[in-house]
């Protein structure tokens, strides 16, 4: 057991590392930043915050690493977001109760998955133009629904998703956090993980030992699109409100590089769902230690970009190579080694 | 059925069928920036409306946020030999080569709700509020409001770059000079959005002391505000009384907060751009009149005072 | 025969290691100008590593290669083709999107004002194709062209380049006699023109047929030299395996199971893929499959696996029809498949052996139900002490490890299946001698435990080791099939080359 | 018919296709106009969809071009604006560091192995980031120079006009073509895309291809920055947000697939002028709403590729028969 806790730990490392750093660098320009107090109830402070405007790209990744691990791709994730969002919020304000809402919000995210899905398993097209058709099109059909407008709602059960809190933290936290682990799980305790991570790394040896592999390759979309509805779910009931035209924009750039600083790598097989975690914790710990700094706002991107090249450069199969001394035991790329032939 | 109906449409559409191409009435092309915002729906929702009240036949084209689009869409109104042009510019710079064309082509251009870098004989008249004096207007509301006490205030911008959130920061930094009581102590772009209103809010608050240290809120927008508004109370504060909430828009759910006591005041952009416009237009196409260059809307501040109730329920039907 | 005493690539005391394993151990080799030296060995041999040694895509540990008598170090493949050693190998390695003209001039296209000249490109092509009396649209993309064609296209463009050396590395391999032909008369005319050549295959009656010298290589040391003409079959064989080929030959057609088939397969095929075929298997047989790479072998275990769903007949098992449509509804009937292409259909790489070895279990159990973690860490052990397979520990990835064990690590993924029915496409390819003895040995256990299995090899003598019966293959279609005292190795040799012959006539 | 020739041959038949049809609901879509405003209002994403052709051709992606779009046009507006500098030093200045920097995220993508979909999108990052820090208004471009430029323009009869950029972009492509079908660069960026590893055997330099490569496509996406400051006379830091996805849209579109290895430039010439004539037409309906415009767009896109997919299916089994 205690192997298995270490080497769990030792894949984690990097990112572990990586967060520290980060949190370290926000907590020298900002003093406050580590402060956590109870406040009304519930944990309040910068920390608290990163895990709660966190949780929709910590949703998407977790979805998104899954996808990444059968080599694939979900540009539409984003779009999915403001599908389900204008969903939920249409929904709500007509009438329906909670539960049907989330019911119909979470089928059509599924919907959205099952549509990527077939593109990419069925026709066989490729991932990254198969889900760009949905990411130009979603936007559309969530302004569709809500008529361009914000369509807002007042619903508090809906509103307590996404600013309630639950045992001292926000609801949005509770809700990937529960997810996240029932994911990691559903993946790690079936034999999900194992094949995803097969089909990942060789698809036609995969499909000749009898792995399912058209229906778990819609399965990963299904779950991205999933993940896309419950974090549409919560960027609405945040502001109460279905914005199409904003939800989600973007938000697939954030979930892929949280994955890939999460070290699952772009070519398929071997992932991790916590890793992933952290990667988006990471993206947005850096996001708000930059609100935090007072630096102006034109200065955001360059910082953004410049840490996440850092962190992406020094995970990169060269440079672990050449400095082989930062890597981790089990996990260390090793293209030195040739094949024996 | 909606849908139905609209996937028929766009099936037709697809198809490019003949359409009954209607003769006759004047034409009127409209270039809008797109529908990132719900002012901007209400706008465009209202530019229908009374385009369709004059009889008018609106073509409609949406550049999904971006001035090229802006462009190419001109370029084929003038192909396509409209009457008019209206065109909400999402940036200030570059028009001068399409309007000269439409010059050329002798069709006459109106600006809506912002105005453009270009010598102004290019187009027939803009009809804008001021922006920096927006900026301007709730500054000043603020100043009175705080009358001499101390003030800090945090600044959510708008999209970095855009041309409100320039010239709103202007205008209120503007009305604050002279008020040394009034200072900004922070300032970020919450990018037009509740999402990142409500985000960068909580970061100001826990800023600056759990917001002890802020007096006052000046957001670029009212949806920015409707976010922070969220966040302030979420951080055990009272919004419009322990902060003080100023925004611009006057969109509808900012009068709701207003009738809660969550925000203070707004400065009211009319999305109503299209009614002046239309009628300079027809003035102008009936006898030739010449309108002024630049027919400015009113910036009207809307406070608590103003029986937010009623304007919310008069405006919620208009698409924002 | 046109020979020179003058060495035009000498390579002496050439020494390579890889971690665990000494691949080559100071081997000398002489290749003279004008002759066609055959390089033989068993897989795993050291051939390959010579090779690589020899056009710098390995960096040799010791030794030395000299060309024309002078000392070279290529440093990459693309840098020994400069300097005069080209090389053909046996997956064509060209660029199947580019035309053939592109092909052969890529980074030398003939210029006219900087740009390149496609017209004198393509004419230069045809040109220099036609010295291969090949006519060939130069224009068109190579992929839309046999891989014979291809093979040549690629000769004709590492003779052009080089022009000293020319290597094959199993050319042959996936050509018919007809193109087998071709291609020899190729080589004989540039042998003519004084060309170096090496020639690497696994078929003894080619090298008869073409070689001058024969240069055998055993565990990555030098066995010898010797002159085509002076070294007969079974001398040469004894040099390849060390022992007296008679020893290998079993006797297990002798206990041919007997009952009725189990397995029956009835004009069973796939358009475009296999002519259909009758098949039956009994419990404990094995059924080898003969035929030269192309005729149809892989096609046959693949329509049977259902890897491709076959269009015509029916299969069934023991008289109870079953619908053979995918992998995955073989392996409910208790199939197994190893197919011939290890790392694009065998192996998932950078998953453990472990994980490897459960896989098509689990597979099968479905992703609801997962094998313990302690379930399979006793599988993976049980199958790497029972099978042998060479592994610092179960949970290192399977591309790190050896060809052979690679290898034993599917067939011990399919062992964990506890199938009835198994399929072992050219399981011995590619692997060490140690490995490959292992495997033959478990072909006959699993045999004797009463499983059917099929078995598809290039080495005859191989296959006349463990079968019952012996299924010769040809043009995609099945065209003999031999069984008791008839398999021998010469007897399928002869039905293939029969075979072959009434093709060619 | 040349097999090869195919994909491109059915683009060209569907953008007439659809052309007539358009034609023949607004006759106003044959003036001359409409092929004016075609070539002129395309031309910086055609001359930065070229590069993207390249970079797809060679089996990789460049996300970054939009902000480096909106860099260089920042960069011309705040050199023109605050030195003497003339606006072609200033040109020659910024395709400098557009190509180096192109150069920088290839030497990335090959010496550190890192995927080209994650270098380049931080490359974007970093280029718009460069953009706000230049400075966030927008900032117009009043040199004389410039007006120069933009008076240079041939009249067509009919009031159409063939513009200086206009003229640049079909330069640009026609280079684009040479460069591709009749070097050696070329031919080897379509060797990269049938097979990095095959391709190095047979002696192609994938390291300076590959750093080429994006070199090119940061040299044309800053030639098309320069073209896009010509075309609206400002820099903007704002600008040209996603140019990136609409090129790659063009690239596909034009038949080129997404694999590498195989396509036209004049391919995606052709996918940008069918994307140019869908917005027209959605312009000169003027009765879609913003929504039906995304949705449309996408199910283009969607009806394009399935129609490539058939295309190639198509020919696998003609090629398998004969």
């Amino acid at each position: 057991m205690t192997t298995i806790v270490r080497t769990y730990l030792a894949r984690l490392l990097p990112q572990l590392i990586a967060l520290a750093a980060v949190l370290a660098a926000i907590s020298m320009t900002f003093s406050g930043f580590l402060n956590l107090e109870i406040q009304n109830g519930r944990l309040y402070g910068s920390l608290i915050d990163i895990l709660n405007r966190g949780a929709p790209v910590v949703l998407l990744a977790i979805g998104m690493t899954v996808v990444i691990a059968t080599k694939g791709i979900d540009l539409s994730v984003g779009a999915v977001m403001a599908i389900c969002g204008a969903v939920a919020a249409s929904f709500i304000t007509s009438g329906h109760s909670l539960a049907e809402t989330l019911l119909v919000t979470l089928a059509v995210g599924i919907l959205c998955g099952i549509w990527n899905g077939i593109l990419v398993a069925i026709l066989d097209i490729q991932p990254i133009i198969a889900t760009l058709v949905l990411m130009v099109a979603g936007r559309g059909i969530a302004q569709l629904i809500t008529e361009g407008a914000i369509l807002t709602f007042n619903e508090p059960g809906l509103i307590f998703i996404g600013s309630g809190s639950f045992a001292g933290l926000p609801m949005p936290v509770i809700v990937w956090l529960v997810f996240g682990i029932l994911v990691a799980l559903l993946v790690r305790r079936t034999a999900l993980g194992m094949l995803i991570e097969a089909i990942g790394v060789n698809r036609q040896a995969s499909t000749l030992s009898g792995v399912f592999t058209p229906v778990l390759l819609v399965a990963a979309y299904v779950l991205s699109g999933l993940c896309a509805a419950i974090a549409g779910i919560i960027a609405a009931a945040d502001i109460r409100g279905a914005d199409a035209n904003n939800a989600g924009l973007w938000l697939e750039l954030d979930a892929i590089l949280a994955v890939v600083v999460g070290g699952t790598s772009l070519l398929g097989g071997r992932f991790s769902i916590a890793a992933s975690v952290f990667g988006a914790i990471i993206i947005q710990a850096i996001n708000t230690g930059i609100l935090l700094s007072g630096f102006p706002p034109e200065f955001n991107l360059i910082i953004k970009a410049a840490i996440i090249v850092f962190i992406l450069v020094l995970q990169s199969p060269r440079f672990r190579t050449a400095f082989a001394f930062l890597t981790i035991p089990g996990r260390a790329a090793k293209p030195t080694e040739r094949e024996a032939k | 059925m909606k849908f139905a109906k609209a996937l028929a449409s766009a099936t037709i559409l697809a198809a490019c069928t003949f359409g009954s191409a209607s003769a006759a009435e004047l034409v009127v092309g409209f270039s809008q920036i797109g529908s990132e915002s719900g002012w901007r729906a209400a706008e465009t929702t209202l530019t229908k409306q009374q385009a369709e009240q004059r009889g008018i036949d609106l073509k409609f084209a949406d550049a999904q946020q971006k001035q090229e689009n802006q462009i190419k869409a001109i370029r084929s109104f003038i192909a396509q030999g409209v009457n008019a042009i209206l065109v909400a510019p999402v940036v200030a710079t570059g028009w001068d080569e399409v309007l000269q064309e439409a010059k050329d082509a002798e069709i006459p251009v109106i600006l809506l709700d912002r105005t453009v870098d270009a010598s102004d004989d290019l187009y027939l008249t803009a009809v804008t509020s001021d922006l920096v004096h927006e900026g301007n207007v709730a500054g000043k509301w603020l100043a009175d409001t705080v009358a001499g006490k101390p003030c800090n205030v945090v600044e959510l911008q708008g999209t970095t770059g855009s041309s409100p959130a320039i010239d709103r920061k202007k205008g209120f930094e503007q009305a604050l000079s002279g008020h040394d009581n009034l200072k900004i102590i922070r300032s970020q772009t919450g990018d037009f959005t509740r999402t990142k209103g409500k985000e960068v809010m909580e970061s100001f608050l826990k800023a600056e002391g759990g917001g002890k240290n802020i007096c006052a809120l000046y957001a670029h927008n009212d949806d920015m505000a409707v976010g922070a508004i969220q966040a302030i109370k979420e951080a055990g504060l009272k919004p419009g009384t322990d902060i003080l909430v100023v925004s611009i828009d006057a969109v509808p759910d900012i009068f709701q907060a207003m009738a809660a006591g969550e925000a203070n005041a707004t400065v009211e952009l009319t999305p109503n751009m299209a009614g002046p416009a239309f009628d300079a237009l027809a003035a102008y196409l009936k006898d030739g009149k010449e309108p002024a260059k630049w027919i400015q809307t009113e910036s009207k501040l809307y406070t608590q005072a103003d029986d937010p109730m009623k304007v919310y329920e008069e405006k919620k039907g208009l698409g924002y | 025969m046109q020979t020179s005493s003058e060495n035009i690539l000498s390579a002496v005391r050439i020494d390579k290691g890889f971690p665990g394993t000494k691949a080559l151990d100071k081997v000398d080799f002489h290749l003279r100008r004008g002759e066609v030296h055959a390089l033989l060995g068993e897989n795993g041999a050291g051939k390959s590593t010579l090779i690589k040694c020899l056009t710098g895509a390995y960096h040799r540990d010791g030794g030395s290669i000299l060309l024309d008598g002078t000392e070279v170090d290529p440093r990459d493949t693309f840098d020994a083709q400069r300097l005069g050693i080209g090389t053909v190998y046996q997956e064509v390695n060209l660029l199947p999107n580019l035309s053939v003209a592109e092909n052969l001039f890529l980074g030398r296209q003939p210029r006219r004002f900087g740009m390149v000249d496609i017209r004198a490109m393509n004419r230069k092509a045809r040109e220099l194709l036609s010295q291969y009396e090949l006519e060939l649209d130069v224009t068109r993309a190579l992929a839309s062209y046999s891989v014979a064609i291809q093979q040549v296209v690629a000769i004709a463009r590492a003779v052009d380049l080089s022009g000293k050396v020319l290597i094959l590395d199993e050319p042959t391999a996936s050509l018919d006699a007809h193109e087998v032909a071709m291609l020899f008369r190729i080589v004989r005319r540039l042998k003519a023109r004084g060309l170096g050549i090496i020639f690497i295959t696994h078929f003894l009656e080619q090298v008869y047929e073409i070689s001058d010298r024969i240069t055998v290589l055993r565990n990555g040391r030098l066995v010898g030299t010797r002159d085509a003409a002076d070294l007969d079959r079974r001398d040469l064989i004894a040099m390849m395996i060390g022992r007296e080929l008679a020893a290998e030959i079993h006797s297990a057609h002798a206990n041919t199971a007997g009952g009725e088939p189990r397995y029956r397969f009835t004009n069973y095929g796939r358009r475009g893929r296999i002519e259909p075929f009758d098949l039956n298997v009994r419990v404990g047989e094995v059924v080898g499959i003969a035929g030269l790479l192309g005729s149809g072998r892989t096609e046959t275990a693949e329509v049977l696996f259902g890897a491709h769903r076959a269009d015509s007949g029916t299969a069934e098992i023991d008289g109870r029809p079953v619908e053979l449509s995918s992998p995955r509804a073989a392996i409910r009937q208790k199939f197994g498949f190893c197919p011939e292409d290890r790392k694009t259909a065998g192996i998932v790489g950078d998953l453990s052996v472990r994980e490897n070895i459960v896989l098509a279990l689990q597979a099968r159990r479905g992703w609801t139900r997962p094998i313990s973690r302690a379930e399979q860490n006793r599988l993976a052990d049980l199958y790497i002490r029972a099978l042998d397979i060479r592994t610092a520990d179960r949970e290192k990835p399977i591309r790190l490890l050896s060809g052979g064990n690679q290898q034993k690590a599917i067939l011990a993924r399919w062992l964990a299946t506890e199938p009835e029915f198994l399929i072992l496409d050219e399981p011995t390819r590619g692997i060490d001698v140690g490995a490959h003895a292992e495997i033959v040995r478990l072909i006959e256990t699993l045999r004797e435990k009463g499983m059917s299995l099929i078995v598809i090899s290039s080495e005859i003598e191989e296959l006349v080791a463990y079968s019952t019966r012996v299924i010769v293959l040809r043009d995609r279609a099945h065209v003999a099939e031999l069984d008791g005292d008839r398999i021998t190795a010469d007897q399928i040799v002869e039905a293939i080359a029969a075979a072959n012959e009434r093709r060619a006539s | 018919m040349k097999q090869k020739y195919l994909p491109l041959t059915a683009t060209i038949f569907i953008f007439v296709l659809s052309y007539a049809l358009c034609a023949a609901q607004y006759p106003n879509i044959l003036s001359t106009r409409v092929i004016g405003n075609l070539l002129t209002d395309n031309a910086f994403l055609g001359i930065a969809a070229v590069g993207m052709t390249f970079v797809i051709l060679s089996g990789g992606i460049d996300l970054s071009i939009g902000s480096v779009i909106a860099f260089t046009g920042v960069f011309l507006a705040v050199v023109l604006e605050h030195t003497s500098m003339h606006p072609l030093v200033a040109f020659a200045l910024v395709l400098m560091i557009t190509t180096l920097f192109g150069a920088l995220m290839g030497a990335i993508i090959h010496y550190l192995e890192m995927p080209a979909f994650i270098v380049t999108l931080a490359g974007m990052f970093l280029a718009r980031g460069m953009a706000f820090v230049l400075s966030i208004d927008s900032i117009p471009i009043k040199h004389p120079f410039y007006a120069t430029l933009k008076g240079l323009y041939y009249k067509l009869p009919g009031g159409g006009r063939i513009t200086l950029i206009g003229g640049l972009m079909l330069l640009v492509f026609a280079i684009g073509i040479l460069l591709a079908h009749r070097t050696r660069f070329g031919t080897n960026v379509y060797a990269l895309g049938g097979g990095t590893a095959t391709a190095k055997l047979m002696g192609v330099p994938v390291a300076s291809t590959t750093v080429s490569i994006y070199a090119l496509s940061g040299l044309l996406a800053g030639l098309s920055g320069i073209v896009f400051s010509l075309y609206t006379s400002a820099g903007y830091s704002l600008a040209a947000v996603g140019v990136e996805l609409d090129a790659i849209t063009a690239v596909v579109i034009g038949g080129t697939l997404l694999t590498g290895g195989s396509g036209f430039v004049a391919g995606t010439l052709v996918g940008i002028f069918i994307q140019g004539l869908i917005q027209t037409y959605i312009t000169f309906d003027g009765s879609l709403s913003s929504w039906w415009t995304k949705i449309l767009i996408g199910a283009l896109l969607f009806a394009f590729i399935l129609l490539q997919k058939g295309i190639i299916h198509l020919s696998r089994d003609n090629r398998k028969r004969a």
